[in-house]
């Protein structure tokens, strides 16, 4: 057991299969000599070489189009998109072509690319570096979307996508590479050191796409989140004196229903939490399953809380992130009604 | 401070010199003769290598002869294999373009003029070398001896369909023929290709790569996608531009091909592009050679320009009659693949129109034939398979969601 | 008056905004002498010129980042993305640009471009010609969606866009540009010619965007569509024997909200209905709105009728299709809750 | 079927020549004498244009000297105001990086040793002409005498902030200026500024475009959108390339820059493309008023590569001796941009050491003194307006969603 942040989780993760299969290249802007931005791939070229590790132009369309012709040559590419905000460039190599080609060609062709990409806001990052555009891919069909709350399951998760042999998005919170965070920005960071998942296996370990996590469990009502938001909701939770159950959805698509439905039909009462804007976010998706599953155990509507219909503000990141106040006024009003 | 004094500026909205009604004029196309232009090493300079991007690459001269340093000098049993597939291309288009009249597929697209890109190329490339096509290669299917029966079944959406109904008819896939999945959104193929020829590389293997655009395609993000990461990777891969003047209702001035040539667009690359008389098939087949070579002895990759010209509608959806003159096709000045190799094959005395004639009748039946086992597996409106396969390679497995909407459909 | 089909409608609509406005631009792949491969800007360039109605580069990408950049001068561009399953290469400009661009400048900045494209299936089109994306783009901050059901409303509508200072996504079902289609497709095509709708005026009018048309009264359960499925929902109902509220959405955002909940809040009972796949389409928005704007008023649990979350099968349109033996059925489930 | 032997076929990834801990290594870029290229005529068609995308075009010889056909005979006083301007730009950079070390502002990005390319072309281009800039041609600002307190008061989003604390600092708006508000989403500019000079085009108008990338942004779609459209519709835009060797820790290498030059790329769409000492105050300002004459007489737009150096680091988020070696910058061939021009205008005895000096006193008091007037105004942390105001402008009026959720904010 070691003790590894986000990004020493993910590193190790590409380390690792890429020393499993030799099939496995990684490449993005900045991620060869440099290891990445964000350091993510910091000595993966030294140790696999240039052809393994490489720099891409910047051409996000580019570099998703030459990992499709990769993955159908047989690699399993992992490719990088600096920031999840400037995955629209590529987002017809995505939608159009990974998503769609097993299918179209009725599985003579197939392109098991992960796309690994940093996502979220509440470091300074604008508006152009702090988006969360999960639930777009998560109404394309053929993708798989999964995003990571720690460390440990950075590393177990993104084990499983490169391995998978669907093509998976998968986002990174940046928020949280060095530490959890749970919205209280005022407060000093918390390293991952300090916390138990914090404590990641140096060796080989995966954990399966689809399966949510039950990180509290409670009685009183039901919070879905994922990714930065699953600190939030646990602070919350305690400063709300409320017994929520909360769940880590892990995997958005495909999602871990039944956990979810036993949970709320526990609980009848439900709440969801993500950063991305509102309108026809991921929550909407959520918040209509429960409905379609538990609407006869609902003892309350369900609620959202999420980021503003705006884009993210520099000067008003703490206004726009649905932080613990927000979720403490939302779990009163839910256990209310 | 701009010393100009100021002008009134004014849009400039390219035009072709022809429209309905109109007589065709292909005077502003210059025509270069046969065998002028040097075969240069392959690993030439791009520097030097601007004539061929300019200029022509053209075989065949007015007196069918076979001329020049391109030469590729081949048999007279491979010309005669390239008329053959040529013209069953032809054929085979013919044949489903009525098909599609008759209400047995909801859509077709011939390649009717432009035969030698395809055949040539095909003919040219070793067999596992892989193909990245446009839906109007089909001739590479043909030249590589691929079962139309089964291409007609795709077309058909039958239950011989191997694709399982999921595409539009002609976006074929064949991948025992090395043939990649047709998309319907252009260009999305080319740094695929480029994708797949670093793979290659990456692997040490000898098998280069293939792709192929329109004229009009090469507007898309994805042609510049491929040739940026082409040379800087300098991946193993062929990038043809099939020019055949017309992107539905838009003449290729309007891609960009008024100001230059699509051939030249490599340079600004530092790659070698040719520029092909793509109705010459000897030019093509030399071409290809040439920038096949270059892949496979690692010197890089190569862009080449078919000058061709699309003699049908661009689909059966389609009526040229609306944008451009009635027949303008018989006034393409770089006349018709299969006439010319035809002709050059009887200047040399290796071919007859007797003959010529009687290969017609044997493709014709044949072709009547295999179109004959196909509809008796059925054709547009027999279903490929169940419904429910519809859920099928959405994903590898099915998750819960796909189940429980399949289980939706079957309950109605 | 005049009997027009929704091409015409359309062709009507562009017609007189340049007619009044000279900065008015209408361009696209194809549109130009040709007049669009639906034929909606025939005619134009011979009456207006050809450097205001003409071809552009096969680049979807391109040509929006043009309309951009018109915009921003003082045109008001209409811009024909020639099939809706290729605005994915003009994404990024989409909504990294047109979308952001008046709030990232605070508003010293504008471009009223209006984005024209034919979407949805049922003419064998296989699934590159079939897609229903609308979704995704009122997920996008800054966008406003509009999709039309006949030709009266097309042209309405279409005159409001063009005239808005906002950017608006303007999505055509092409299925019913000749026709209504009830889902039936065994059934002759009726032409507008003998349907109300196919009334239209000849001259200057237009329909407010955000206002939705309730397009058959009724009591026992409320029915959300928009563009084709609004037909599919008529027939449906008549079918089931039920006496639905059909409400013609007409623009999905912003949304008339209003409109919807007093329905909702009356029936007790709410049905969505769209051709786009399920998971994370604009259904899940439909339904958390009225989950949460009506949840004590709800008698039974929001039932959503939607395309499979598979890409359009070729083959299998009609299987796809959400026609109205699925409606039927889905009504009788929503009535005996 | 190909005649080459099968090769095992290589992967090539391109390298710079040094990275750290070795000595810097430029011995590849050869560095041409000032004045040898002529001025050709702006309506020169682009077969004749070649050596001006391969050369290098420069003013400034090794004694200080302007020479050559390119000069643009720039009086004394113009002169010294570009010198001023370069000089106050990097002053001004200076004092915002300090003002990130201190906290004032989450974020900077210096434009050190490109000073020349945005102050020159912003004085050769009239001020009407509109600029569609990247985030590192401050120096386009500070040439059009905008209010270097506006520029302070947006970096610290503070209640003078014209753009309300929208966006990450340096991504400036200044309507006023004919400035586009800068993307954080690189390129997008570029096919926006084709499309407003296709838009002033089609109103006769006499204003022009002009827009910027770096070297590593070539690679994005737009970049080959803008120079498609560019061609086709012949707009009167300058579209820039700023190659200062780096994008983030990539060389230009990985651009594409290792296989041909960024001007060239021009060439293939049939447009003229000049590279240009971007180091070279004279040279940029002379081919800025080539291309603008040449786009205000209708003749069609101009692609220009200014190859630079990017002296400072990507950004203050960035530590270059992780990628590059240790002031690398020294070693670069073409000097700096401000030295060479201060050392021009004394050879010519238009100015003196002493001048140089007070100039520096004087500009760094002025930035001084604006500093004192905008973080009077508040810095980083100062909220620029009402919370609510993030929900002003994502539309013209606010929709009911967004007048519920500002509500929903402001009851918490
Ligand atoms: C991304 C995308 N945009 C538009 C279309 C619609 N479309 C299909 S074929 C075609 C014309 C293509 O012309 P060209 O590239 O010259 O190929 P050709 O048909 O002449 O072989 C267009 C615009 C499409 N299929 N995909
Ligand atoms: C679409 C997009 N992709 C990636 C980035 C991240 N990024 C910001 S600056 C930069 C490097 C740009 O290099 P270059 O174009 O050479 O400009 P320079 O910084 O050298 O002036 C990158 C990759 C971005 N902002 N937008
Ligand atoms: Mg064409
Ligand atoms: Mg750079």
């Amino acid at each position: 057991m070691a003790r590894m942040n986000m990004i020493q989780a993910i590193n190790s993760a590409l380390d690792i299969t890429m020393g499993r299969d030799p099939n496995v290249l990684v490449f993005g802007e900045d991620v060869g000599y440099f290891g990445g931005v964000f350091r993510c791939t910091a000595g993966l070229q030294k140790k696999y070489g240039k052809t393994r590790c490489f720099d891409t132009p910047i051409s996000e369309g580019g570099l998703l189009g030459a990992a499709v012709g990769m993955g159908v040559y047989g690699l399993r590419p992992v490719a990088e998109i600096q920031f999840a905000d400037y995955i629209y460039p590529a987002f017809d190599q995505l939608v159009s072509e990974l998503a769609r080609l097993r299918h179209r060609s009725a599985g003579e062709f197939t392109a098991p690319v992960t796309v690994r990409s940093p996502c979220g806001g509440g470091i300074f990052g604008g508006q152009t570096h702090s988006q969360s555009p999960e639930g777009v891919f998560t109404h394309v069909c053929g993708l798989k979307t999964v995003m990571p709350s720690n460390p440990f399951d950075a590393k177990g998760l993104l084990i499983a996508a490169i391995e998978d042999d669907d093509p998976v998005v998968f986002f990174e919170p940046k928020r949280i590479y060095n530490g959890p965070f749970d919205g209280h920005h005022d407060k000093p960071l918390q390293p991952w050191a300090t916390h138990p998942m914090g404590e990641v296996p140096d060796d080989y370990y995966s954990i399966p796409l689809g399966k949510a996590n039950v990180v509290r469990e409670g009685k009183d009502c039901t919070i879905l989140a994922y990714g930065t938001m699953v600190h939030v909701a646990l602070a919350g939770t305690e400063e709300a004196h409320v017994d929520a159950e909360v769940i880590d959805l892990r995997t958005l698509l495909p999602l871990d229903i039944d956990t979810i439905v036993q949970s709320v039909q526990k609980t009848g009462r439900c709440l969801i939490l993500h950063e991305a804007t509102k309108t026809s976010g991921f929550g909407a998706e959520l918040m209509s399953l429960v409905q379609e599953h538990c609407f006869w155990h609902l003892e309350a509507p369900i609620v959202r809380v999420t980021g503003w219909d705006t884009p993210y503000p520099h000067a008003f990141e703490w206004h726009y992130f649905p932080g613990p106040k927000r979720l403490v006024k939302a779990l009163q009003t839910l256990m209310e009604n | 401070m701009s010393e100009t004094t100021p002008a009134r500026l004014r849009l400039h909205i390219p035009e072709p010199k022809s429209r309905p009604g109109e007589t065709p004029d292909f005077s502003d196309i210059r025509v270069p003769d046969a065998g002028i232009l040097n075969r240069p090493p392959v690993d030439t300079p791009d520097e030097h290598m601007q004539d061929f991007a300019f200029g022509l690459i053209r075989v065949l001269d007015e007196n069918h002869r076979a001329v020049g340093d391109w030469n590729p000098r081949l048999s007279a049993d491979t010309l005669r294999a390239g008329l053959r597939y040529m013209l069953l291309t032809r054929v085979f288009d013919d044949a489903m373009q009525r098909c599609q009249r008759q209400g047995k597929t909801s859509f077709y697209m011939k390649c009717t003029g432009e035969e030698a890109v395809a055949v040539a190329q095909a003919m040219a490339h070793d067999n596992d070398d892989m193909f990245f096509p446009s839906y109007r290669q089909q001739g590479l299917l043909v030249a590589r001896d691929w079962p139309l029966v089964d291409l007609m079944c795709q077309i058909f959406n039958n239950p011989r369909d191997r694709t399982r109904g999921r595409q539009l008819p002609v976006l074929y896939s064949a991948r025992d023929a090395n043939f990649f999945s047709i998309s319907g959104n252009l260009g999305t193929q080319y740094p695929q290709a480029v994708g797949w020829a670093m793979a290659s590389a990456y692997k040490h293997d000898s098998r280069i790569a293939a792709a192929w655009v329109g004229d009009g395609t090469t507007a898309e993000a994805d042609f510049h996608h491929a040739l940026t990461f082409a040379t800087v990777y300098q991946a193993p891969v062929i990038l043809n531009v099939v020019n055949n003047q017309w992107a539905i209702s838009s003449y290729q001035g309007i891609a960009g091909g008024e100001q230059s040539t699509f051939a030249s667009r490599a340079l600004g690359y530092g790659l070698p592009g040719l520029r092909v008389d793509g109705n010459d098939f000897l030019a093509v087949y030399a071409a290809t050679l040439w920038a096949a070579e270059r892949a496979r002895t690692n010197a890089g990759p190569t862009l080449i320009e078919h000058f061709t010209y699309r003699a049908a509608a661009h689909s059966t959806s389609d009526d040229p009659s609306g944008y451009r003159p009635a027949d303008e096709e018989k006034s393409w000045p770089l006349g018709d693949p299969i006439e010319r190799l035809k002709n050059h094959l009887i200047a040399i005395g290796e071919w007859s129109e007797e003959q010529h004639e009687a290969l017609g009748v044997e493709l014709r039946a044949k072709v009547k034939a295999d179109l004959k086992e196909a509809e008796s597996f059925g054709t547009l409106g027999t279903l490929p398979d169940e419904p429910r396969s519809m859920f099928d390679d959405v994903f590898k497995d099915l998750p819960w969601h796909l189940v429980e909407q399949r289980d939706e459909m079957e309950k109605l």
